[in-house]
């Protein structure tokens, strides 16, 4: 078994937070979709870092794993701002500033 | 000693800044008679014989760019140094006795006007000539949409101006590009110099020479502005503040016509023998149209601009016919024509005064209480329509000369606007001062302190038309030289038909004489 | 003093005299200025003869000098100096200039009395007679152009003298833009002479073109045609004649001095001046002649029609000038000078006569109007009948010598130059008809109101004075002579001008009478000895044969006239009635202005009004603003594009990215 | 057993440090009452010394903490222009309405934050750096968009610029999972290395995974067609944000674009270079045209951003010393300009109830020339005309590109700078002329003002000292600079010169 299936894997969640992030209004499944896409980032990175064989890749897997955590944080922080200021939760009613 | 004259104006406008009101104007005044002492002092000490650079300051500016704060006089640009001192004194006390809104920054921009005019005639680096040649465009901007008036039906001041900013700097951009290109290329990996003469005497190819000429060009036709490219013209003219336009088509208008001689014809030889006959069918129907144009407009700001066209459209004929005498009648005519253009907007602001109008068909008689006028209106009018006797008309003799041994076909369609000029500004002048005045109109004498501003320019007008070798012997060295640049030194002698060597009706270009 | 410092002088005087007055009108009173200006006239009349003297002091061969001031515009091989050239010809047209200015000057100095423009009109007078010296002094092409247009200037600046007649205005307007045609054309001709010789410069260029040019060559008869644009616009030939009738709008005194005595001739002048290259060009001399000829027939006839005074009279001029055109041109040089200045006093009467009457008329030009002036002016009508004796070349007069000395040389030079001769006498009969025609209708008969009321009183209070042409009222606040003036023949120095030119008219033709003495010719001779042409010389028994034919002729004219307008007043409206169209087309003038009015003006401004209104708005403005908003436009689409919705920038990203990497893939493999 | 600790060049690293320390002290300031009021002092206390520190360093050219960093005169360059930025944004926030939402601490940390990212990225030279760096600058920048919770736009500008902002960074991590396979580094050099070992011109992986990088960058550096959040989020943010964004951001983006493409893509440069200008020359056009008519002075900077970021990948396409340099030069020169620009747009806000329409400054020739003469520079400025940095800014970029052989970029740029003066000018001509018949003062205030929770007006925040005082200096920089540019030439030479020495 070798490296493709795990990039085609990486590759299918890609796309599917991609087409995710274009089809959902919500700003929750949004987020979710952007969590997927940095996760296949990371499935690539150690996948890899086993083919070319050094720790590197998944150093850096680890890392991103902190950083999207704080996206998600401040993206739902956004969230919960917005519901306070009673907004619609749909990104296609955040229209106000376009042109 | 040059870069003194340059930055006078700027310095009493500055302090202009700080002024109170009322006396802003005669500050401003004083700085613009300053300048003119100084320009007057060069010329005096100015060595008629030689064709070289003279007062000439050289120190690097911008050494990482290979930029150079260099400039100099020689017989190309002397006079309209002195034209552009002359002018901005008529300008700026013209409108020093009358009520300006916001006075300060009004003679402030005018003196920063001057101080980029004089910059770019005295420029002798690439790109300082680039820098300056876009820079005169901005005081000018402020002037024509601030102080500009708006007309009705028409464009406001501000859009007529932005209109004209956008179109001259159409061409001014594709220069800056052509101008670092044109230095990069001569330097060739070497150590990058914008000098004028350094570029000149490395050369470039001629492939290179080809686009970078258009770009030049380009930039230099808009400003005249030669024709279709004038679209930016009739608004601008039409919005502008008078005094302003006093100097703006009195001088900027040469700013375009004398780039051709500082750089093209010395960079671009190759290119220029190529499209001299484009070059010469553009000039052309700059004449004809700009003179058709002023005899149907009734607005007479118009006239006077269409006639600049008109004008401007000899003097590239007479650079393109890339002969001595022809060049030699294009300096003279920009002077000339300078000298004739600001009085006639002078006087269109003093008879808009007395009737409230600018158009013909609601002016006359004014001559009736106003002989001093008349008389000086005729004056300028018939040098407008370069009578025999002017100094415009030895511009034009010159010029049509040059392009009469070089392409006698084009020399024959030109002399055509000759006749067209006597209509349209004797047009003008009768309009204006004969026939029965209108009711309601009032006619009265030039006042003492217009006479003041308008008198010395005549006077001007009058001394180079008894003696227009004053300017011809001066700028023929340095004409001599850049010509030769182009015709590989051939000098005109050589190109002057004797009963042998002549080529038939068809004309020939200068270079291909043995 | 040699010739020389004499004629720059000679120069100098109007000059100072036109620049005084001009600047002095607020301080001099009018008579001062009117004696200035014919002072300064005088003056240069008495340099000229002074260079005359020094002239004939020298032997003939020498008599030739040029003298120059400074270097007026010499770069760039072009040699232009500010430089006159002295010789018998232009020794000559000092004097006839000169001379008859004076008298002009001091005939204006009456007859303008009462114009509020006194001073403009004798600054102008002056301004005229400097250019017209500077035209037939100048000692290169250049200057000669100089002058050229400057008595174009005057000439524009006295025929809307009185610039609130729109008519005037007009007519100036016509006048100024027809010679600055002829301007063109001798600028032209400049241009190819420099190119061909090199120079601008007389001496030289007379010198040179022998050289240069074999006969007929293409470029010397280029060279003469350019020429004859120029002289044929100045001496209003045929086409460009058109503004010599309109320019007697001007003041009288104008009309006598300008479009009579001097400017108009001097066309003539030039070709007698160039005459070295039409030697060289004889295609164009021949042009030059049938073209005279043409306008001298042309001319005739339609003067015999005219009913307006003036411009029958200018009509007339255009005539007598087609003779001297055909005259230099032909070859009969001292004759055509000789029949130039002979010109100049009869026609320089005639006008002020007629000046006279039409003044006596409260500006009614109309002769139909005019009778009896015989015994209302009895001066006058005396010096007109003179004049009009010379012009109709009464055996004896000027004209008579003058003219038939032009037609006798065409005889001698025999071949199809006779027709020049026989067509020449038929215009003298047609000059004789229309000039005793004006005669008989004006003098004789019932006195008509106007005459009637000088006879009673000696003076008369006009009506308010109306254009003829417009019948608008005249506004006498520009100096145009008021309702109250007196009639101008009282005054002294109109007599005194008027009797000295009649004078002239009836015996200036004694000084040249074949086979008894040729002043002109001899002193003339040096000038013209470089032409074969002047060697040709009508035997005196020829030449006295034509004088007897021209003598019969002008007779059988003054008979006719006698006929038409004495003994049978009704004949002429019965010819007009049964020769209608004829008429019509003559009273037209044979519609040259229409003409001319078709080909050219209404084109030039058509052209004017399509770039105006079509181009300018649709491609020159077309261009800019269809650049704008076509920018505009795709800003639109750009701001289209950023809709807000987050989503689709998202999309536009991702597609963004396919894209590159799409290009990446490619452009590698 | 014996321990090796690792060697630590603290010198190297000192900036990052102080910045890091300041971050705590300010974000604690919030907590104790006494220093509540002090959070912009200390800001700009942290601000100082940082740049103090990298002065310090200046000419230094080492890479710190085994490769990960590279400090350099370039990193110092671009983080001083950053810290200069972030301390005018921190003059220009006094009384702004977001810090008193958001709480002064908190917005100066994140402030801060934002500028650790910028020099952590301008000094990144490994992958894995990059993408921290990239994200520590990103995050707080979505927080202060959203900051002034009050304004709806506000939040929304920050929402999306998280989401498509996210989706950027995804793009960028997954495009550097690629290149990491495909060379088996995650440092430059060693990617660079790879690239030339596996002789790779036809590897997939490599390719996309540049593709993507390029996006990723392109979206950060506001590039068409990856610019669509700026216009939004340039006008939903606080202006002094916006300020900051549109400066700082820009600058250390395009510093890691610099290095990530001149140093680890370097060996590939004939497969990227005609891509980057191609992109260079849209955004040019859309920015150009986007900007025209837009009656928000922010969405307007919004797009003139746009296309200046073409005019400034020039400098990245031609790769080569004479590029960065003019890049360097360039965005020294844009702080400046846009600086003062923002300035008055903050200041006008405050004190119209138009709030950054045009109509907000038309008539401020007359009212408040102390105001106009600032923006009035700055447009010329931005719009490239003579006797302002921005000419020289262009004129170095223009014979940085025709060495390059790129010339046909330059006219392309000569062309935009054409059609920018149209809505440049369009503002100076509101400040000095009389109104064009189009922008006439109507009776609808703008959207940014009108909505109820419309800012507080302060009719004297036009002669306040920290609004006016910023403006005068940043535009009298600009002029300065464009009449004396040889020391701001020789800084950016400098830079040049460590990147390719």
């Amino acid at each position: 078994m070798n490296v493709e299936w795990y990039i085609v894997l990486s590759a299918l969640l890609f796309t599917t937070g991609a087409v995710g992030i274009l089809v959902r209004r919500s700003p929750m499944v949004i987020l979710l979709c952007l969590e997927l896409m940095l996760n296949a980032g990371n499935l690539a990175l150690v996948a890899f870092s086993r083919m070319v064989g050094n720790q590197q890749g998944q150093v850096f897997a680890i890392v991103v794993m902190v950083i999207a955590a704080c996206e998600v944080v401040v993206g739902l922080g956004l969230i919960v701002a917005l519901f306070r200021r009673k907004l619609p939760l749909n990104v296609d009613d955040l229209r106000e500033l376009r042109g | 000693m040059s870069s003194f004259l340059l930055w006078t104006p700027l310095a009493f406008g500055i302090v202009g800044l700080f002024l109170p009101k009322r006396i802003t104007g005669w500050w401003a005044t004083l700085g613009a008679v300053a300048t003119l002492g100084i320009a007057i002092s060069l010329a005096l000490g100015f060595d008629s014989g030689s064709s070289g650079l003279q007062y000439s300051v050289d120190t690097p500016w911008i050494s990482g760019l290979g930029v150079d704060y260099s400039l100099g006089i020689d017989g190309l640009n002397l006079f309209l140094i002195l034209l552009t001192a002359v002018l901005w004194i008529g300008g700026i006390a013209f409108a020093a006795f009358r009520q300006q809104d916001r006075p300060q920054l009004f003679f402030f921009l005018m003196l920063v006007a001057e101080t980029a005019t004089l910059g770019s005639f005295l420029a002798q680096d690439l790109l300082l000539f680039v820098l300056f040649f876009d820079f005169m465009l901005v005081p000018f901007y402020f002037l024509f949409g601030s102080w500009g008036s708006d007309r009705e039906g028409g464009p406001t001041a501000a859009a007529a101006t932005l209109k004209m900013m956008i179109f001259t700097l159409i061409g001014s951009l594709l220069m800056l590009v052509g101008a670092i290109a044109a230095a990069i290329i001569s330097a060739d990996g070497g150590h990058l110099t914008f000098s004028i003469a350094a570029i000149q005497q490395q050369g470039l190819d001629v492939d290179s020479q080809r686009w970078i000429f258009w770009f030049f060009a380009a930039a230099f036709l808009v400003k005249m502005p030669a024709f279709l490219l004038h679209g930016w013209m009739p608004d601008a003219y039409r919005a502008a503040p008078l005094p302003v336009l006093v100097v703006f088509s009195g001088v900027l208008a040469k700013v375009g016509a004398y780039g051709f001689l500082r750089v093209v014809l010395p960079l671009f030889p190759d290119a220029t023998i190529e499209f001299q006959e484009v070059i010469l069918v553009i000039a052309l129907a700059s004449i004809l149209y700009g003179s058709v144009m002023a005899f149907t407009q009734t607005n007479m700001r118009l006239i006077a601009g269409y006639s600049s066209v008109a004008q401007l459209g000899f003097i590239t004929a007479g650079i393109f016919a890339l002969r001595a005498d022809g060049a030699d009648g294009a300096i003279l005519q920009m002077v000339n024509h300078g000298l004739v253009v600001a009085p006639l907007f002078i006087i269109v602001a003093i008879l808009y005064e007395r009737t409230g109008t600018e158009d013909i068909r609601e002016v006359g008689g004014m001559a009736l209480r106003a002989p001093v006028l008349a008389a000086l209106f005729l004056i300028v009018a018939l040098a407008t329509l370069a009578i025999p006797g002017s100094a415009n008309f030895i511009g034009e003799f010159y010029i049509l000369n040059g392009l009469f041994q070089a392409k006698i076909v084009f020399a024959f369609i030109a002399i055509s606007g000759v006749a067209m000029s006597a209509y349209y500004a004797l047009r003008l002048y009768q309009h204006a001062m004969h026939n029965r005045k209108p009711d309601g109109i009032a006619s009265r004498e030039i006042g003492l302190r217009d006479g003041l501003v308008l008198a010395p320019l005549v006077l001007c007008i009058l001394a180079l038309a008894l003696y227009p070798q004053l300017i011809l012997r001066r700028t023929a060295p340095t004409v001599q030289q850049t010509v030769a640049s182009v015709t590989r030194g051939s000098a005109p002698e050589a190109q002057l038909a004797s009963a042998d060597e002549k080529s038939g009706w068809t004309g020939y270009a200068p270079m291909e004489t043995p | 003093m040699t010739a020389t410092s004499w004629a720059w002088l000679v120069l100098l005087l109007p000059l100072l005299g036109s620049i005084f007055i001009g600047l002095g009108f607020r301080v001099l009173p009018a008579k001062v200025a009117g004696v200035i200006g014919t002072a300064a006239i005088g003056l240069a009349f008495l340099c000229g003869i002074g260079a005359l003297l020094c002239l004939l002091g020298e032997d003939a061969e020498a008599r030739h000098h040029a003298s120059s001031l400074w270097d007026y515009a010499s770069v760039a091989g072009l040699n232009i100096k500010l430089g006159i050239y002295v010789d018998p010809l232009s020794v000559f047209m000092v004097l006839v200039v000169t001379g008859v200015s004076t008298l002009i000057h001091l005939y204006s100095y009456g007859y303008m009395q009462s114009d509020q423009g006194y001073h403009r009109f004798f600054s102008y007078l002056n301004f005229f007679v400097f250019s017209m010296l500077l035209l037939v002094l100048a000692g290169n092409f250049v200057l000669l152009i100089v002058g050229w247009a400057f008595v174009g200037f005057a000439s524009y600046a006295l025929v809307s003298f009185w610039y609130r007649r729109t008519t005037a205005t007009r007519a100036g307007m016509k006048a100024f833009v027809i010679n600055v045609v002829g301007d063109i054309g001798l600028t032209l001709a400049a241009f190819l002479i420099f190119r061909e010789l090199g120079t601008f410069d007389y001496g030289e260029v007379f010198a040179k073109a022998p050289q240069v040019f074999h006969t007929n060559q293409w470029s010397a008869t280029a060279i003469c045609l350019l020429l004859l644009v120029g002289a044929f616009a100045k001496s209003a030939q045929l086409p460009f004649h058109t503004w010599l009738p309109d320019a007697m709008e001007g003041p009288t005194p104008v009309s006598s001095l300008i479009h009579a005595a001097t400017m108009v001739t001097a066309g003539v002048y030039l070709i007698a001046r160039t005459h070295t290259l039409f030697v060289l060009a004889p295609t164009a001399a021949d042009i030059a002649a049938f073209v005279g000829l043409a306008t001298l027939l042309v001319a005739g006839t339609i003067a015999l029609v005219m009913t307006d005074l003036k411009r029958a009279i200018a009509y007339s001029t255009m005539s007598q000038i087609g003779y001297m055109i055909m005259g230099v041109s032909i070859g009969a040089y001292s004759a055509g000078m000789f029949h130039l200045m002979t010109h100049a006093f009869f026609k320089a009467l005639l006008f002020m006569g007629a000046g006279s009457f039409i003044s006596a008329m409260a500006n009614k030009q109309n002769i139909d109007e005019m009778s009896g002036f015989g015994k209302a002016m009895r001066f006058t009508s005396i010096t007109f009948i003179c004049g009009g004796l010379a012009l109709a070349a009464f055996p004896g007069t000027s004209g008579f010598f003058s003219k038939d000395e032009i037609l006798a040389y065409a005889h001698a030079r025999g071949g199809m130059y006779d027709i020049f001769q026989i067509l020449g006498y038929f215009g003298a009969l047609l000059t004789a008809v229309y000039t005793f025609r004006l005669i008989f209708r004006v003098l004789p008969g019932r006195p008509c109101k106007e005459a009637q009321e000088l006879i009673d009183t000696g003076h008369l209070a006009h009506e308010t004075p109306r254009n003829p042409a417009t019948g608008e009222e005249e506004d006498t606040e520009v100096g145009f002579p008021g309702a109250e003036h007196h009639i101008a023949e009282q005054s002294p120095p109109m007599k005194i001008a008027m009797g000295v030119l009649a004078f002239l008219a009836l015996f200036a033709g004694l000084i040249q009478v074949p086979g008894v003495d040729s002043v002109v010719t001899s002193f003339l001779e040096p000038v013209f000895a470089d032409s074969p042409l002047a060697a040709i010389e009508p035997s005196v028994g020829a030449a006295w044969v034509g004088l007897g034919i021209g003598a019969a002729i002008s007779l059988a004219g003054i008979g006719i006239a006698y006929w038409l307008y004495v003994l049978r007043p009704e004949t002429p409206a019965a010819l007009i009635r049964r020769l209608g169209p004829l008429h019509t087309f003559l009273a037209n003038k044979w519609y040259f202005d229409e003409l001319i009015d078709i080909l050219i003006v209404r084109p030039a401004l058509a052209i004017g009004r399509f770039a105006n209104r079509v181009f300018e708005r649709f491609v020159v403005d077309g261009l800019v603003t269809g650049t704008a908003e076509t920018v505009r436009g795709s800003g639109g689409v750009v701001r289209a594009v950023q809709n807000g919705f987050v989503r689709s920038y998202a999309l536009l990203l991702i597609a963004g990215f396919a894209g590159l990497a799409l290009y990446f893939l490619l452009s590698s493999s | 057993m014996n321990f090796h600790e690792p060697a630590i060049d603290y010198a190297g690293i000192s900036p990052i440090i102080a910045l890091t320390v300041g971050l705590c002290v300010v974000l604690l300031s919030a907590v104790f009452k006494p220093l509540k009021r002090g959070a912009p002092a200390l800001t700009l206390l942290t601000l100082a010394s940082t740049a103090g520190l990298l002065i310090w360093q200046w000419g230094e050219n080492k890479s710190l903490v085994t490769g990960a960093l590279r400090l350099d005169d370039l990193a110092i360059s671009i983080s001083l222009i950053a810290i200069l930025t972030a301390g005018f944004c921190v003059l220009i926030s006094t009384r702004e309405r977001a810090v008193s939402e958001a709480g002064s601490g908190e917005y100066h940390a994140l402030l801060i934050g934002s500028v650790l990212g910028m020099v952590l990225l301008s000094q990144a030279q490994n992958l894995v750096t990059f993408f921290v760096a990239i994200e520590t600058l990103s995050i707080p920048l979505y927080i202060l968009c959203a900051t002034n919770l009050r304004r709806e736009g506000s939040l929304e500008s920050g929402l999306k610029y998280l989401i498509v902002g996210s989706l950027g960074s995804a793009t960028l991590l997954y495009g550097m999972a690629f290149l990491y396979g495909g060379t088996g580094s995650t440092g430059f050099e060693g990617i660079a290395a790879g690239i030339v070992h596996n002789g790779v011109l036809s590897d997939p992986l490599i390719l996309v995974g540049i593709a993507m990088c390029a996006v990723g960058l392109a979206f950060k550096t506001s590039i068409a067609p990856f610019h669509q959040w700026t216009p939004d989020v340039y006008e939903g943010a606080p202006t002094p944000v916006t300020s900051f964004m549109a400066v700082a951001t820009k600058a250390a983006a395009f510093a890691v674009f610099l290095r990530f493409f001149d140093v680890a893509l370097g060996p590939q440069v004939s497969e990227w270079q005609p891509a980057l200008a191609v992109l260079a020359a849209i955004s040019i056009v859309v920015g150009n045209v986007g900007a025209l008519g837009q009656d928000s002075l922010k969405r307007m900077l919004g797009y003139s951003g746009i296309a200046q970021a073409g005019y400034m990948l020039g400098g990245i396409v031609v790769a080569s010393e004479a590029g960065v340099s003019s890049l360097v030069f360039y965005l020294a020169g844009y702080a400046f300009m846009n600086l003062a620009a923002f300035t008055v747009i903050v200041a006008r806000e405050r004190e119209t109830p138009f709030g950054d329409s045009i109509r907000s400054v038309q008539g401020l020739g007359a009212e408040r020339p102390l105001l106009a003469w600032p923006l009035t520079i700055a447009m010329l400025a931005l719009a490239g005309l003579p006797a302002t940095v921005g000419f020289i800014g262009k004129l170095y970029l223009i014979e940085a590109l025709v060495e390059g052989d790129y010339t046909w970029l330059a006219v392309f740029i000569a062309v935009g700078t054409m059609i920018s003066l149209a809505y440049y000018l369009r503002v100076v001509a509101a400040m000095w002329m009389r109104p064009e018949g189009a922008s006439a003062p109507g009776a609808t205030p703008a959207i940014a003002g009108a909505s109820p929770e419309a800012d507080p007006i302060d009719p004297e925040a036009g002669r306040r000292w920290y609004l006016v005082g910023p403006a005068l200096l940043a535009a009298a920089a600009t002029v300065f600079f464009g009449i004396v540019p040889q020391p701001l030439v020789e800084f950016a030479e400098h830079a040049g010169a460590s990147l390719f020495g």
